[in-house]
């Protein structure tokens, strides 16, 4: 019998990053090397082949569960960066903080490969399997110094809530499912749209939607977050603040976009309530706290809660918009996580006190985070912000811009303190600093790329633009 | 430390410094003066490069080695010369019989949100660019001493300013000015909140987010207006479309947060005092100079013209706030025992009159309106320069240290002096014209608001000349620090300004002149608006 | 035949006592158990579905689900086991060192 | 470029040399000072002799501020009237700078005090020639400017420094309406120069402006808020409470600008707008009464003062009531005429004064003085000469112009009648404080200190000579208007006919030759009660002092306006700021809103970081609760 081989091309990306990530779990056996450093070379290199493979590979296949289209191919490229700043950042870092495991790397690409199933996945069950297969690694990945109590408790208190709001989706799966006898996004759509609205189809989208929001950390779904990237290792966190993030915000925009498109009203106002409680919850806690990595988690939160704004819009700009915030956030948040990385000197905000007076380069560069993180131009942050604002006020969401606009106010304040203990506090102790080549490459990359998409923003959003037009 | 037994010598001292200064005069003067004609003769794009010659240098000047602080300060004079003597060709080039816009630079920025380069000047905003590159030298010369830490810092932030200040000033494409009006607030905040005063901190954070809430909501504002303007940022464009009555109505408040934060106008004042006190010398200049004018200067370049109808309706409620910040601003000044910040609330009073004219909608008021921000920017900017000089040798702001530096420092009281009465508006100085302009132009537009502005002219002398007797009469303090004389630096600083202090005083057509067009055409603008009378119960109040 | 409300409903009941087995139990064995539970509900639901829908994907998906399950049970076991190195405790509400 | 424009130019010249690089001149500082001011005097003298023989110069120099259709130039228009001001203004400045150099000498800042000198020459004189309002305007604040310097010019001194801030503060609150009036005749006429003004004013006959429910015709309106101007310059009633105070500036610009010059350009000033202030009786009517008030109130002050130059300057106030009053009733010539002669005998006083001040070392108490004619025969003649002109004794300057104010006043109908009681009431007074001064500094026993007879002296040549000139104009300036009655032609009051009209004069000239006995009389009466209370019998004073006690506590205290002006607008505004703005307003209401925002945001955020427990139950929960909310939410508002 002759069985078909499924067309391979849309789903090479992803096939090369299982693969190799395999490989890469057997070489680290058999490596003699002390150093676990050409193994993150391996991913870096693994990574930019992929990238060049990603627009290539257009296509659906495996019977339309699997969608290879500018969309994904985006999110993808937002991963792949996530991926390979990731890993620019962890090289040094990980012998620091004795977690250097050869699995590290392989994890970190399983990982993003999960991302990426799930950003190509037209189908529900291919994209539980995606995002099970992000979460199982980044489960591991949190608590990957196995040996440190808080690393522990935050892979612990990851999985359980984790393992908890994917049986929530699944649940909603289900119902939805048995709504609609199809787990495939499209097929689903074109069944929602003959029939009539029913509590059960809320009640599968609400439950839907909580899982995402949970990935996304958009409150309340969000109560794990804070306390899962203060414990895990920095470099896990600023891997874990971006991808499952756009992850998230990748199979919202499918899903919610196509398959629920016809109660898209009902969504709306439900997100909206969600990304104003967001905004609130992740700016205001973040005004209180001392330790730069939780105040960075809650303004990841408070990140999040913007970037609903393009998915509220509703319109493929916004999708746009959303994408090409990831994006830059991708750039600012891993920028700002590897000043954390670099700087041994402990996580509190006031030990960045005086550290323009220590270190002024690494100063410069946490204030240009910093900024572009309220969102201040002529910052990438600007332009991201700028964008979904400008998107939601076409869709009529004016009003939710001036709350979204008055929250980034807020957000300033917690922003600027970081700053302001860097330039305007006296030096209490010398800081240590850990510089590596990789790590001045990881910031490097950061810094241009804030300010080339801050100044020359068409290079970015023009892309976007073309992929949907 | 000087004592008081060789005030024989201190007292010859300032001739001495008078004479080999003004032998530097005529070789500035050459300078400007060949620097003028060169620049003339250049083709360039000139606002191009006055705005990004400063940013570039600034960036640039980052990168100077650490211990090499002179290159630093040396460095930063040379390129805001340059960038003065490139700006030249506005004042000598430009067309006075044109309101159109000027010196124009049109370039595809982002094409898919339809966003251009666009820069231009018209006779409203080439003034303003003119006075930042002057005042820009001016800072850098006055802390050429007076900075000490983080030399280098200092003087890019300074130039980063500059650059962005003029984009403001020049910028046709309302993205473009969205870009610099914010991207101005990063050195800003540096600038006051790392060498400023004892409560710096405080000020730097209060003045970064109170023009940051209201810019946001500009921005609000903005983009509204770019899907009214059929998704276009081009001023040019926003201004031959008119908007329906609410979204007019709207936009003008929107665009008010953050223009009457900037101003500041009557109750969003309160972060000028504090900014303006805990600033190093050149940022307290550079923000009641230049930064200040840019609130007025958009109510002028986007609410009037843009929303005709609502400015002309909102109006009385403007001129009542600006009524209540001269007197308010005025009346509060006599309880300040603070240098600073007297001059600080004293900016408060003197932009209420520059909003006062904006909003009297004649022409005497607008070009009054204009006249004062320059004349503000060169007065309020030299006391600040002034307060400089002598905080450096005190470093002390209360006002009960001081006493008697006349006596002491006799030229550097005259100085002070010119530039008092020019804050009060004695007839000779500018202060003078713009006031009177001002006064003229809202007493004919609301008669009891005119009178009522009036007795900030009163108060005005009070708390000035108070402060010049506090300061500069009476017996010599005797904890008192102040025994040298200007220098031929600080001498030399000030000197420009005291020139045009006179020359506007005396000849204000120079200046008028430039605008005049300009403003008739804002005013064309304005007349065919119809008004709805919303506020008709305001205006018979106030009329 | 069983209606297919029945087993909805059994899968919903099942699925309730997971949830709230998960909020109210502290030992993370019984949580994880716990979750089991619930994605067995959905399990049991699926298959229902699939059975009255008669459309395959349902039990395709309940064999995922299951094999997810498992992958799950043993990385929740494995980071159970490091944390009882560490601390010597498998309750939550040992684990509240990370708060605010 | 003709010779015109030096007569303000060349003191500017002068002004910018000294301010400059006076400091090397050291001493000869003056000779620059003092040749500008001549240059001005010869050509004002030229311009005068052409403006006699009919010319009127009327030019602009430059346009100064165009502004739409607000269109202002600086310009010069020389007329009879301005002529007439050339003269005194630059002769008195004249003799004022070389009095300087003796009364300076020795001073530190003798360069800067030549150099403002200079400066107030340059504005005064930009005052008098400008063709417009705004002009005008200009030499109106520059010279408040010079004043206030010279006031101030001793600025170690608390005093000194705060009179010269109160004269530049008071004088605001009078240019405030002045510069209300300015508006409102660019605003009615569109114009402010002034042959403009006056070609249009038949315009404003009719007009009326509604002001808090009552109609006020335009004319008398900008008359009078013109006049607000005219009140702080010139310090009359109620802003007349600077004057006294500015003596604490050297005595030779107590001479010039508070007596001789810049305290008549309010006199000027209604004198130029007399088409205005003739078409509203009621304008004209609070000029006479607010003029004859004043000079009744300042000179009953002047009666019980100690001060020398207090007493001069409250006689100054009077005196310029006095030219108010003659404005009021129509006879601005007089009023002129009167400016004329005062600024000479007046500046006599004053000098006079100085060179006392100068012998007794600083010392202003005329109960300290006395006998002093021994010492200093010159000063004494030649305030002699002064006092008598002032007191009105006939043949002397003060006499004619006084008399023709108080025969104009006469024949003004009902107030004129009034003002010309008070008038003469005042002119007793007037010749009773001014011989006052006489007697207690000239005669009887030297009654200061021991150290201080043998230190006294006749002052330096520089001071008397300009002394003695000015007696001259003291005896004769008056000889210029000589009535017809007493057998003169009143050359200047036909001189400044074209400008200043021609008042009505129906009185017999029997009524004028009573007029002119009761004001005899009654100097002559204030004379001989002075000699008898300070010469003969010293103890009447003391006597009255204690049998009037409340009278003289009153008048000592100049009516306690000071102190009403500090309890109703200095204490409360200064209330105001620090009470309420700054400690409420400010700090309160808008900076607890400002830093009560965040604060209460961070408040949100302590309470709320409190529901982050740590504990995973109640994360669980709480996603369990939000999911329940939405799900309630939507059984709520989903209708299906």
């Amino acid at each position: 019998m002759n069985i078909p081989l499924p067309d391979l091309k849309p789903i090479i990306p992803e096939l090369i990053m299982s693969i190799v990530a395999c490989a890469l779990l057997t070489i680290e056996v058999f490596a003699k090397d002390k150093s676990k450093d050409f193994l993150g070379v391996i991913c870096i290199g693994v990574a930019l082949v992929v990238m060049y493979f990603v627009p290539a590979s257009q296509g659906i296949t495996f019977g339309g569960m699997f969608v290879s289209d500018g969309y994904s191919s985006y999110f993808k490229l937002i991963f792949l960066i996530n991926l390979i700043l990731t890993i620019l950042i962890s090289f040094r870092f990980l012998a620091r903080e004795d977690a250097e495991f050869g699995e590290y790397y392989s994890l970190l690409m399983f990982a993003t490969a999960g991302m990426m199933i799930m950003a190509s996945s037209a189908d529900l069950i291919l994209l539980y399997l995606g995002l099970e297969l992000m979460a199982l690694s980044t489960y591991i990945l949190a608590g990957i110094k196995r040996h440190d109590n808080r690393s522990i408790e935050s892979a612990i208190k990851y999985f359980l809530l984790g393992g908890f709001s994917s049986a929530i989706l699944l649940f909603g799966i289900s119902l939805l499912y048995g709504l609609t006898t199809s787990t495939n996004i499209n097929q689903i759509a074109e069944h929602l749209k003959h029939s009539e609205k029913s509590l059960t189809l809320f009640m599968a989208m609400i439950m839907i939607l909580s899982a995402f929001a949970f990935k996304i950390a958009a409150a309340p779904f969000h109560m794990w977050a804070p306390d899962v990237y203060e414990g895990a290792p920095t470099s896990v966190t600023a891997f874990m603040s971006v991808g499952p993030k756009a992850a998230g915000f990748a199979v919202i925009g499918r899903v919610f976009l196509t398959a629920f498109e016809s109660i898209q009203v009902d969504w709306t106002a439900l997100l909206i309530g969600l990304a104003i409680l967001t905004m609130a919850v992740g700016n205001v806690l973040a005004i209180v706290q001392t330790n730069i990595k939780r105040m960075l988690a809650y303004s990841s939160i408070a990140h999040a809660g913007y970037a609903l704004l393009g998915i509220i819009a509703g319109t493929s700009e916004g999708l746009n918009s959303v994408m090409v915030y990831l994006l830059i956030y991708a750039f600012m948040n891993i920028g700002a996580f590897t000043i954390v990385i670099l700087l041994d000197k402990g996580e509190k905000i006031s030990d960045y006190n005086g550290l323009s007076k220590s270190h002024p380069l690494v100063a410069a560069m946490m204030l240009v985070f910093m900024f572009s993180l309220t969102g201040i131009p002529p910052t990438a942050g600007f332009i991201g912000k700028f964008n979904i604002f400008m998107s939601a006020i076409n869709a009529g969401y004016t009003w939710l811009v001036v709350v979204a606009v008055c929250f980034s106010a807020i957000s300033a304040y917690y922003y600027l303190r970081v700053i302001m203990n860097m330039y305007m506090k006296p030096l209490e102790r010398e800081a240590i600093i850990y510089p590596n080549p990789a790590n001045g490459a990881a910031l490097l990359i950061s810094l241009i790329m804030i300010f080339i998409i801050g100044i020359m923003p068409s290079l970015i959003i023009g892309y976007t633009f073309d992929i949907f037009m | 430390m000087q004592t008081g037994h060789d005030s024989h010598e201190a007292a010859h001292a300032p001739v001495n410094t008078i004479v080999r200064t003004l032998l530097y005069v005529p070789a500035i003067i050459a300078l400007v003066y060949l620097g003028a004609i060169f620049s003339t003769e250049l083709h360039y794009r000139i606002l191009s490069w006055v705005i990004f010659l400063p940013i570039i240098g600034g960036f640039l000047i980052f990168f100077i080695p650490r211990c090499h602080e002179f290159y630093a300060r040396a460095v930063s004079l040379v390129i805001s010369f340059i960038t003065f003597f490139l700006s030249l060709p506005l004042y000598t080039k430009f067309d006075k019989s044109t309101s159109a816009m000027q010196f124009t630079e049109y370039y595809e920025w982002i094409p898919s949100w339809n966003i251009k380069y666009a820069l231009g000047v018209d006779g409203i905003s080439v003034l303003f660019v003119l006075l930042s590159t002057l005042l820009t030298i001016l800072c850098v010369t006055v802390s050429w001493t007076a900075i000490t830490e983080k030399v280098k810092e200092f003087y890019g932030s300074l130039l980063l300013i500059e650059g962005s200040m003029i984009g403001v000033f020049c910028s046709l494409d309302f993205f473009l000015f969205y870009i610099f009006w914010e991207a101005m607030l990063i050195p800003m905040y540096i600038l006051i909140g790392v060498w400023g005063g004892p409560n710096r901190v405080y000020a730097a954070i209060k003045f970064f987010l109170f023009t940051l809430v209201g810019s946001l909501l500009m921005l609000v504002g903005i983009i509204v207006l770019y899907f009214y303007t059929n998704k276009s940022f081009d001023v040019l464009q926003m201004m031959n479309t008119t908007y329906p009555y609410a979204i007019q109505l709207l936009l003008f408040w929107a665009f008010f947060a953050a223009f009457a934060v900037k101003v500041p106008m009557f109750p969003v004042h309160t972060w000028l005092p504090d900014a303006h006190t805990e600033a190093p010398t050149a940022g307290s200049v550079i923000l009641a100079g230049i930064l200040i004018k840019m609130g007025a200067y958009g109510f002028l370049r986007f609410s009037i013209p843009l929303f005709p109808q609502a400015a002309k309706d909102m109006a009385p409620v403007m001129i009542v706030l600006s009524v209540i910040a001269i007197i308010y601003g005025a009346v509060i000044c006599l309880a300040q025992t603070d240098f600073k910040r007297l001059i600080a609330y004293s900016s408060v009073s003197h932009m209420g009159f520059v909003t006062l004219g904006i909003f009297a909608l004649n022409m005497q008021g607008i070009q009054g309106g204009i006249l004062q921000m320059i004349n503000h920017g060169i007065v309020t900017g030299a006391l600040f320069l002034s307060i400089g000089i002598i905080y450096e040798r005190t470093h002390t702001r209360e006002l009960a240290n001081y006493g008697g530096v006349a006596t002491a420092m006799p030229v550097y009281a005259a100085f002070f002096m010119v530039f008092t009465l020019a804050s009060i508006g004695l007839p000779g100085t500018n202060g003078f014209i713009g006031e009177f302009l001002i006064l003229l132009g809202g007493f004919m537009a609301w008669k009891l608001m005119g009178i009522l502005a009036c007795t900030g002219i009163i108060i005005g002398a009070g708390y000035m000349l108070w402060l010049y007797q506090k300061v500069f009469w009476l017996e010599v303090n005797p904890n008192a620090h102040y025994h040298e004389d200007l220098n031929e630096r600080e001498f030399l600083t000030l000197l420009p300004l005291i020139a045009l202090v006179l020359w506007i005083g005396f000849y204000p057509n120079t200046f008028l002149s430039f605008m005049e067009v300009s403003v008739q055409g804002l005013l064309d603008r304005v007349n065919v608006a119809t008004t709805q009378q919303i506020t008709q119960n305001i205006v018979e109040v106030i009329k | 035949m069983v209606p297919l409300e029945w087993y909805i409903a059994l899968s919903t009941v099942i699925f309730i006592i997971g949830v709230t087995g998960f909020l109210i139990r502290r030992n993370i064995i019984i949580m994880l158990i716990c979750i089991e539970l619930m994605l067995n509900a959905v399990n049991l639901s699926l298959i229902a579905f699939s059975h009255y829908l008669q459309d395959l994907k349902g039990q395709i998906l309940v064999i995922f689900v299951i094999t997810v399950a498992a992958a799950e049970a043993a990385i929740g076991l494995a980071i159970l086991v490091a944390l009882y190195r560490n601390k010597a405790v498998v309750h939550t509400d040992k684990l509240t060192e990370m708060k605010g | 470029m003709d010779k015109y424009i030096f007569i303000p130019l060349l003191p500017l010249i002068g002004f910018c040399i000294n301010i400059w690089v006076g400091k090397f001149f050291k001493e000869k500082a003056h000779w620059v000072a003092i040749l500008a001011v001549l240059g001005s005097f010869i050509i004002s003298v030229m311009t005068f002799v052409e403006v006699v023989q009919g010319k009127v110069i009327n030019y602009d120099v430059y346009s100064w501020v165009i502004s739409g259709n607000f269109k202002v130039s600086i310009g010069f228009l020389i007329d009879q009237l301005t002529a007439i001001m050339l003269i005194v203004v630059t002769s008195v400045s004249l003799l004022v700078h070389i009095y300087s150099v003796g009364y300076m000498h020795g001073d530190t800042g003798y360069y800067r005090f030549f150099s403002y000198l200079n400066l107030f020459t340059f504005s005064m004189l930009m005052l008098v020639t400008g063709n417009n309002l705004l002009q005008l305007y200009f030499g109106w604040e520059a010279v408040g400017l010079c004043s206030y310097f010279l006031i101030g010019y001793y600025f170690r001194k608390k005093s000194a420094a705060d009179a010269g801030k109160k004269a530049f503060i008071v004088n605001r609150f009078g240019d405030f309406g002045f510069g209300l009036g300015v508006f409102m005749v660019f605003i009615t006429l569109g114009t402010l120069h002034y042959t403009d003004i006056f070609a249009n004013l038949s315009k404003l006959e009719g007009q009326t402006i509604n002001i808090l429910g009552v109609d006020i015709r335009l004319v008398t309106l900008i008359a009078l808020l013109l006049f607000c101007g005219a009140v702080g310059k010139s310090a009359q009633i109620p802003l007349h409470v600077w004057l006294a105070d500015a003596m604490e500036g050297p005595t030779p610009v107590s001479a010039l600008i508070h007596a001789a010059t810049m305290v008549t350009a309010g006199v000027f000033m209604v004198a130029r707008f007399n088409p205005l202030y003739n078409m509203s009786d009621t304008a004209m009517a609070v000029v006479a009464l607010t003029g004859a008030i004043t000079s009744l109130f300042a000179a009953t002050i002047a009666l019980v003062q100690n001060d020398i130059k207090r007493i001069i300057a409250y006689s100054t106030v009077s005196q310029l009531g006095y030219m108010f009053l003659a404005c009021g009733v129509g006879a601005y010539a007089a009023g002129i005429f009167h400016l004329f002669t005062h600024a000479y005998f007046k500046a006599l006083l004053f000098l006079g004064a100085g060179s006392v001040m100068h012998a007794m070392a600083g010392q202003l108490d005329i109960q300290k003085m006395g006998g002093l004619r021994k010492y200093m025969p010159i000063t004494f003649w030649t305030f002699l000469i002064a006092s008598f002109s002032i007191a009105g004794i006939p043949g002397l300057a003060g006499f004619f112009s006084k008399d023709e104010i108080l025969w104009l006043a006469y024949n003004g109908g009902t107030i004129g009648k009034i003002v010309w009681v008070i008038g003469t009431v005042v002119a007793a007074l007037t010749a009773f404080y001014s011989f006052r001064i006489v007697f207690l500094t000239f005669f009887g026993k030297f009654r200061g200190t021991h150290e201080e007879e043998h230190h006294l002296h006749e002052s330096p040549s520089s001071m008397t000579i300009p002394l003695l000139i000015l007696m001259v104009g003291a005896i004769s300036a008056g000889w210029v208007g000589i009535p017809p009655l007493l057998g003169g032609g009143n050359w200047i009051g036909h001189f400044l006919e074209p400008v200043l009209g021609h008042p009505h004069v129906h009185g017999t000239h029997a009524e004028e030759w009573m007029v002119i006995a009761i004001s005899i009389v009654v100097a002559v009466g204030g004379i001989f009660t002075a000699a008898v209370m300070y010469l003969w019998a010293p103890s009447i004073p003391l006597f009255l002092g204690r049998t009037f006690k409340s009278i003289y506590t009153v008048l000592w205290n100049k009516y306690y306006v000071d102190e009403l002006y500090d309890y109703t607008i200095v204490r409360p505004t200064k209330w105001l700021a620090s009470r309420i703005l700054v400690a409420v307003t400010d700090a309160k209401i808008i900076e607890g809103i400002v830093n009560g925002v965040p604060k209460l945001i961070a408040e949100f955020g302590e309470r709320f970081r409190k529901l982050q427990t740590g504990f995973l139950q109640h994360y669980a929960m709480g996603m369990a609760f939000g999911l329940f909310v939405i799900v309630s939410l939507v059984f709520i508002f989903v209708k299906i």
